[in-house]
């Protein structure tokens, strides 16, 4: 079907009656996935949002479960469940791919969660083509298209140019069966002067002007654990956690509990390998105390571990770490490097 | 299954269900001073003064004992107002505690009042040994401005989604 | 896990009244690590304790919660009761819930709600507390005693004759500081050197007492009971040893130089003794002005001493050694006035303007006019003498804002001494207020004015010399008139304050010093002979102004305390003190900067950090210093320096209690 | 600075690196290099000779140097190009017994604010500095910046124009304290709202020295490790209150911030406060520690009574 985008907001308003509906938007002066409302205006020309949508299904702060004992000193444990029917509408191809990273992690190989399990399956995705790649993003060169999004369940393409009115149309299309359900509730805001034959979506052209090679960098990677660059690139590296934080698949989380009195909660939050503390032990001792053995595992996690278990990259080429360092310490110079580095593989 | 609701329920649950919901009681953390001001609270009871049960007396050796980190614990953790009290200054038994501590919370004081505090919230008062009707009088007036002011939200239930 | 046991009391009908104290016990029941609760109809008494060193055996407690009347009046009662127990005394936390509760709320709900929050508070606060330990440090009883002034002399007397060696640091040659310099004193008007030269030469001839002059304290390390502290002995150029005290070099020596002592009015040689009834009584060597020290000529001395005791290369010396405890004495000076009060001439104000110290040495008899009252300018007998009170004192725009106790009655005195030199003579005395509080001053004063001095209330606004007179305007604020007095000697009772040194001592010894450099006492009321550095006391006048009976009075509460500090072989450390987590600690200093005590100090550790041996600075805490004020612990923001007894966690967990 | 400045003083920079290098006296160069991006500069080690020409200096070298002397100090001595903020932050961590003047080497470069890569505009941190130039140094490299910054007093005149004054520098504070309280609640709460907790204001802060961070400390009460409002709001301003009476002003931490907290508004307040009630001095310009809240004085203002 085509969508107009002047019809976009009765369609979202329409969608926020059955689910939380979450749109690119600028809130308080960060670009994110906000809750729809009448009060909140999408921007769906944010290339990529600063804050990835991961949190809508891995929250930086989960309640797990309460436990505690009750008046007779019996112990107890409650499971917090949460989980509503949400709808992301306007992710980035790059955002969806990241979403099937985290789906490697958290629902396959025989270990599921199921926090992220209930949230995940009550996940409507429906993912927008860009068509002006920021100067930061280089999906291409992680093997994903900026026009395609494969796991989403409907995907919105705009029209290659603005037509006469000024208002851009989209081609909707529905990628899965949860998606072509969902596209029941779209029918009356479908554009009915124009018909999809007739529709011209963003060129599959489309491309990132940052290129990297990721051609025998796994491979490298695997024999360079104990390569000088480590040292040599973490020197700039100030271990704080933004790259992790802004990464849309970076998952790790630390489990911790806050009790009062005879009950508590046991939540997880993110946690970043940049930090120390990420691998400190009871008794005080650190394996990756050093700066560069945990630089080291950042990047041999995105490009190398990643791969050999899963067999994708954990980049998904969104650029939101390259633009968000602090001290540009960029993953795509770390390509290069690897790409450069006299390594047999 | 909630616990122990009854008996550890606190105080100012305890009053508000005595006034049957009718008014808000603030609960109130008072850091005192072992030498000047927890001597004042005690002689304010040796003199059977009367004051609103809402404020709670933590006893510090000293002013300059009290960490601003303890006041955003406290209020994080429900106060709805924080007092701290000592020696004045000339007179701390450390000689100069209460000179570090008045700098301190004259800035911290501050600090919070920038990032939108009520400055009845939290105040700092010098009440020596002597002045149990001044420790008296502090707990009444603190309590009634807080108690005007309304329960404090820290803010510590609203789960931050990063999207949203 | 630890096994709490609450016990409340109901002090009678004291709690009982407007607390429910049943209703606590089963509240207390319910607290995590609560084992057993129960209540007591009086806690404090021997059945009540009696009752809860039972409970202690029969349910295996490790630690107690007295919720009871206030800590401030039962804390030690209980500590003692557990010492008989086999639990720590310091894992014990009192819930005032009387002082605090139940006399001061009416609403029998309310008090039990809140009494039952204060348990609360203590049962978490005590799950935290650890086992304290009070540590021995061991007491030299060596006393130091810096400055041998009519202070210095008394506390080194006191000291000795308790029975404890003393060792006493003079920085000029001769003990006897300002007292030895003064005529007479007030109200009796004894003479002051004959009742301050016996105890020169007792102090100088004391079994138990070492006298060292022209000496100074250069360093001070350590802390109570063990100072180690580094003596410097300018050279005397006199082998005292040797040295007869005869006087012959003395006499012979061709230098002369204005005397210290007499205040610039009088002469003294190279080699000299300040004065005749100095302790030691042998001569030293001015080396700033001795030919011989200087140029290489003359050596009359050397080759008129009997004894051969004259030693020109004579050199510094330096010794370390340890004192247990230290008694700070070294007076006070004399306000510069003449940069203050360019109105009484500043600089170049007539030789005829003189201090109440230099009226002194005109006065005596031994001084430079030999007691005969005489103009410095020309040596005549000045027939009016204008004496002009509160020169620097109670002036805060010229000098000090404080009064300096003293000179009232010593600017009676002049008057009175002036008066009955001069029968003829008039004398007036400017003045702010009379200030007479002490046995027979007020007597003494109204004396003087029946003497014949003139005394007008007012400040002198200019002193100018006219026609070889001395013209005094000033102000008689009771007559509201201005008035103008032609003096031939004008004498500035001029304000007392700090000695040079003050400074450089009170920071070194830790002693804090007020608004004008006064060493501060530990409590203005409780404690005025001791500092907040443990084992460091004040005596006279370098806590402040005063006169001479209120300073030996002060010397003598010093020797006291230093003498009940040396009745103990070993001092008993606070328990609960500060201490600084090596691991966190990253060696900032800013504890150090906070420390009114002086009780932490950087040091170098080395330690094993993730296998890797380092070297690193941290702070660490004196437990003979500390006194557990807590202010460290706020200064330190990784949290590594943390207060026994009062530690972050125990805080923040009673906060946390409290808000449930 | 112009085209031909920047040119003639990373000559120089790369000179002196190079010399520093050959000679020994230093071990590494602490500068910045140019990163992929127009315009865009990273920080650069240098610790061979030959390496020393990829040394940059210019209009857009935005990190502030300071704090990787701590890091980098365990292979022999450090040199580190130091304009006003590096310069203050060295004292800083001097006055905080974190490092000896003797374990650095300062390469002085004249600074007249650096700019934002993306936008070309003169970066928020630089709008407000109080000292361009290096405050010490070894070496000066090119003459002390004469004229003021690029931004809005430039170009005004030579000499003394570079001051910015205490209006300028607490414009923000000011605007703040103007506001209802309820308006700097919900600014604050927003603010500390959107905080992820990434710590990067600490890391680049020459002032977080700490060997473990109290937010690192699992200790009860302390800092929770939930992210919500009361726990963000307990770690921001505790993190201001610690470094406050310290704050060099670099700017850092506002620019190192990926959610664009107003942190300088915060610890300028702080700044502001001790100036106005306890005469504190700016910090780092020396390498003494006169932190005002590690002193007092007993004519303090007196308002709690």
């Amino acid at each position: 079907m085509i969508l107009r985008h002047s019809s976009l907001e009765g369609l979202l308003s329409t969608l926020s009656t059955g689910a939380r509906v979450y749109v690119p938007a600028k809130a308080d002066g960060v670009t994110k996935f906000v809750l729809y409302s009448s009060s909140v205006r999408p921007d769906f020309s944010i290339t990529n949002t600063t804050m990835p949508p991961k949190d809508l299904l891995f929250p930086q702060t989960q309640h797990m479960y309460r436990y505690g004992t009750d008046a007779e000193g019996v112990p107890y444990v409650e499971p917090v469940h949460d989980a509503d029917d949400v709808i992301v509408f306007g992710m980035r191809p790059c955002d969806v791919r990241s979403i099937e990273c985290m789906d490697d992690v958290f629902l396959t190989k025989g270990f599921v969660d199921v926090s992220y399990q209930a949230k995940r399956e009550r996940l409507l995705m429906v993912a927008m083509a860009c068509t002006a790649p920021a100067p930061t993003c280089f999906c291409n060169s992680m093997g994903l298209c900026p026009t395609a999004a494969p796991l989403a369940d409907i995907l919105l393409r705009p029209a290659g140019a603005t037509d006469a009115s000024g208002d851009t149309a989209y081609l909707v299309e529905a990628q899965s069966e949860k998606g072509q359900a969902a596209l029941a509730q779209w029918e009356s805001y479908k554009a009915t002067d124009t018909s999809d034959a007739d529709f011209e979506p963003v060129s599959a052209a489309v491309s990132c002007s940052l290129k990297v090679s990721m051609v025998g960098v796994k491979d490298k990677l695997e024999a360079m654990f104990d390569h000088p660059i480590w040292e040599q690139l973490s020197k700039k590296c100030i271990t704080c956690g933004t790259c992790t934080f802004v990464c849309p698949t970076c998952h790790c989380f630390d489990i911790s509990q806050e009790n009062r009195l005879s009950e508590g909660t046991r939540f997880r939050c993110w946690d970043s390998c940049m930090f120390t503390a990420y691998t400190e032990m009871a008794g005080g001792h650190n394996p990756r105390a050093s700066k560069s053995a945990r630089v080291r595992q950042r990047f041999m996690h995105k490009l190398c571990f990643f791969e050999q278990r899963y067999g994708k990259t954990l980049c998904v080429g969104c650029g939101r770490c390259v633009e968000k360092c602090p001290v540009a310490l960029d993953i795509t110079c770390l390509i290069d490097q690897i790409g450069a580095a006299d390594v047999a593989y | 299954m909630p616990v122990n609701e009854a008996p550890t329920a606190s105080a100012a649950t305890a009053a508000t269900a005595a006034t049957a919901a009718t008014a808000f009681e603030p609960t109130i953390l008072a850091f005192c001073c072992h030498w000047c001001t927890y001597s004042g609270a005690d002689l304010a009871g040796l003199n059977r003064m009367s004051y609103p049960a809402n404020v709670r007396v933590l006893r510090v050796p000293c002013s300059g004992r009290v960490n601003p980190q303890f006041v955003l614990t406290a209020l994080n953790k429900g106060c709805d107002g924080v007092l701290v009290c000592g020696c004045h200054p000339g007179d701390c038994h450390y000689v100069s505690g209460n000179y570090f501590a008045r700098r301190r919370l004259m800035a911290f004081k501050r600090l919070l009042e920038f990032t939108g505090l009520e400055p009845e919230r939290f105040q700092v008062r010098w009440i020596s040994g002597s002045e149990a009707g001044k420790f008296r009088d502090t707990v009444i007036e603190v309590c009634d401005q807080i108690r005007a002011l309304g329960p404090y939200r820290s803010g510590v239930s609203d789960d931050v989604s990063l999207n949203g | 896990m630890s096994r709490i046991g609450v016990f409340i009391c109901h002090c009678g009908s004291n709690i009982g009244a407007t607390v429910d104290v049943p209703k606590v016990v089963e509240a207390a029941r319910t607290l995590p690590h609560v084992v057993y609760a129960d209540d007591n109809k009086y806690t404090c008494s021997d059945p009540g304790q009696q009752s809860i060193r039972d409970a202690i055996e029969e349910h295996d407690l490790d630690r107690i919660v007295i919720a009871s009347c206030s800590p401030r009046m039962h804390e030690l009662t209980f500590r003692k009761m557990l010492h008989q127990t086999r639990i720590n005394p310091y894992l014990l936390e009192i819930a005032n819930i009387r002082e605090q509760c139940s006399w001061v709320h009416k609403d029998i709900e309310a008090g039990t709600a809140k009494a039952i929050d204060l348990v609360r508070m203590a049962a978490a606060k005590i799950d935290r507390d650890t086992p304290l330990y009070t540590t021995t440090i061991p007491v030299n009883k060596r006393a130091l005693v810096i400055g041998g002034g009519i202070a210095g002399m008394q506390a080194a007397l006191d000291i000795a004759d308790a029975g404890y060696p003393v060792t006493l640091v003079e920085k000029e040659p001769s003990l006897g500081g300002k007292m030895v310099m003064l005529d007479k004193t007030f109200p009796t008007m004894d003479c002051s050197a004959c009742i301050c030269t016996p105890k020169m030469a007792e102090v100088g001839t004391h079994p138990r007492i070492e006298v060292r002059t022209c000496a100074e304290v250069e360093k001070v390390a350590g802390y109570v009971g063990n100072f180690e502290v580094t003596i410097r002995e300018a050279p005397k150029h006199v082998d005292y040893e040797l040295c007869t005290g005869c006087g012959l070099c003395e006499s012979k020596c061709p230098t002369k130089i204005t005397s210290e002592f007499d205040q610039g009015l009088g002469k003294r040689k190279a080699i000299y003794k300040p004065f005749a009834q100095a302790v030691p009584s042998k001569p030293t060597i001015d080396a700033a002005h001795c030919r011989k020290i200087n140029e290489g000529k003359c050596g009359v001395c050397e080759k008129l001493c009997p004894t051969g005791a004259i030693r020109f290369d004579d050199e510094e010396k330096r010794s370390t050694e340890t004192y247990g405890a230290i008694i700070v004495a070294i007076g006070y000076q004399l306000i510069d006035w003449a940069d203050l009060y360019g109105e009484y001439g500043g600089r170049v104000a007539s030789p005829n303007v003189i201090t109440g110290l230099q009226f002194e040495r005109l006065v005596n008899a031994s001084g430079p006019t030999e007691g005969h009252i005489q103009r410095p300018s020309d040596g005549t007998e000045p027939k009016s003498v204008v004496i002009v009170k509160c020169v620097g004192s109670r002036d805060p725009h010229k000098g000090k804002a404080y009064c300096s106790r003293a000179c009232c009655m010593y600017g009676a005195k002049h008057a009175h001494q002036y008066l009955d030199k001069v029968p003829d003579g008039r004398c007036y005395v400017f003045y702010m207020d009379v200030r007479t509080p002490g046995k027979g001053y007020d007597e003494f004063y109204m004396n003087t004015q029946r003497d014949g001095a003139v005394y007008l209330r007012g400040r002198v606004s200019k002193i100018y010399e006219q026609g070889g007179k001395l013209v005094c305007l000033g102000e008689d604020t009771l007559a509201g008139a201005t008035v103008q007095v032609e003096a031939d000697l004008v004498v500035l009772e001029t304000a007392m304050v700090p000695a040079d040194d003050a400074d450089r001592l009170g920071s070194m010894l830790g002693v804090t010093r007020d608004k004008d450099l006064w060493l501060s006492e530990a409590h203005p009321k409780l404690r005025p002979v001791e500092t907040n550095s443990g084992g460091v006391y004040l005596a006279g006048t370098c806590q402040g102004p005063k006169d001479i009976p209120d300073t030996v009075a002060q010397a003598s509460a010093a020797a006291m305390k230093v003498c009940i500090l040396f009745s103990k072989d070993e001092l008993e450390s606070n328990a609960m003190i500060a201490g600084s987590d090596v691991g966190l600690c990253n060696g900032c200093g800013a504890c150090v900067a906070i420390c009114p005590y002086q009780a932490v100090t950087l040091e170098e550790v080395t330690r094993r950090e993730n296998s890797v041996m380092v070297t690193r600075t941290v702070s660490n805490v004196n437990p003979g210093l500390c006194q557990g004020c807590g202010a460290c612990t706020v200064a330190c923001k990784p949290g590594a320096m943390d207060l026994k007894g009062f530690s972050d966690e125990q805080i923040m967990r009673e906060v946390e209690a409290l808000c449930l | 600075m112009s085209l031909s400045t920047a040119e003639a003083l990373t000559d120089a920079l790369r000179e002196e690196a190079r010399r520093l290098l050959a000679e020994g006296t230093v071990a590494v160069v602490v500068g910045w290099e140019a990163g992929r991006f127009p315009n865009q500069t990273t920080p650069a080690f240098i610790s061979d000779p030959e390496q020393a020409q990829r040394l940059v200096y210019g209009d857009y070298c935005v990190n502030t140097l300071a704090k990787y002397a701590l890091g980098e100090k365990a292979a022999g001595k450090v040199a580190v190009c130091v304009r006003g903020c590096d310069s203050r932050g060295i004292n800083r961590m001097i006055a905080d017994n974190q490092l000896l003047r003797d374990e650095v080497y300062l390469l002085g470069l004249p600074c007249s604010g650096m700019k934002d890569p993306a936008t070309g505009s003169l970066l928020m941190k630089c709008r407000t500095c109080t000292e361009h130039d290096a405050v010490t140094y070894d070496v000066l490299l090119g003459p002390a910046t004469a004229a003021g910054h690029d931004g809005a007093s430039a170009d005004s005149s030579a000499g003394d124009s570079e001051h910015v004054s205490d209006e300028q520098r607490f414009t923000a504070v000011l605007g703040i304290e103007e506001m209802a309280p309820e308006k700097r609640r919900a600014l604050f709460d927003a603010a500390f709202n959107k905080c992820i907790r990434c710590y990067a204001c600490r890391k680049s802060c020459p002032c977080c020295t700490c060997r473990e961070c109290f937010v690192d400390q699992l200790r009860a009460g302390w800092q929770g490790k939930q992210n919500n409002l009361a726990e963000n709001r307990f770690y921001n301003i505790t993190r201001v209150f610690h470094i406050g009476d310290r704050c060099i002003e670099c700017g850092e931490c506002e620019r190192a911030c990926p959610m664009g907290l107003p942190l300088m508004a915060l610890n300028r307040k702080m700044v502001k406060d001790l100036k106005s009630l306890f005469n504190a001095d700016d910090a780092g310009m020396t390498e003494e520690n006169s932190a005002a809240l590690g002193r007092y004085d007993l004519g303090d203002l007196e308002e709690f009574m």
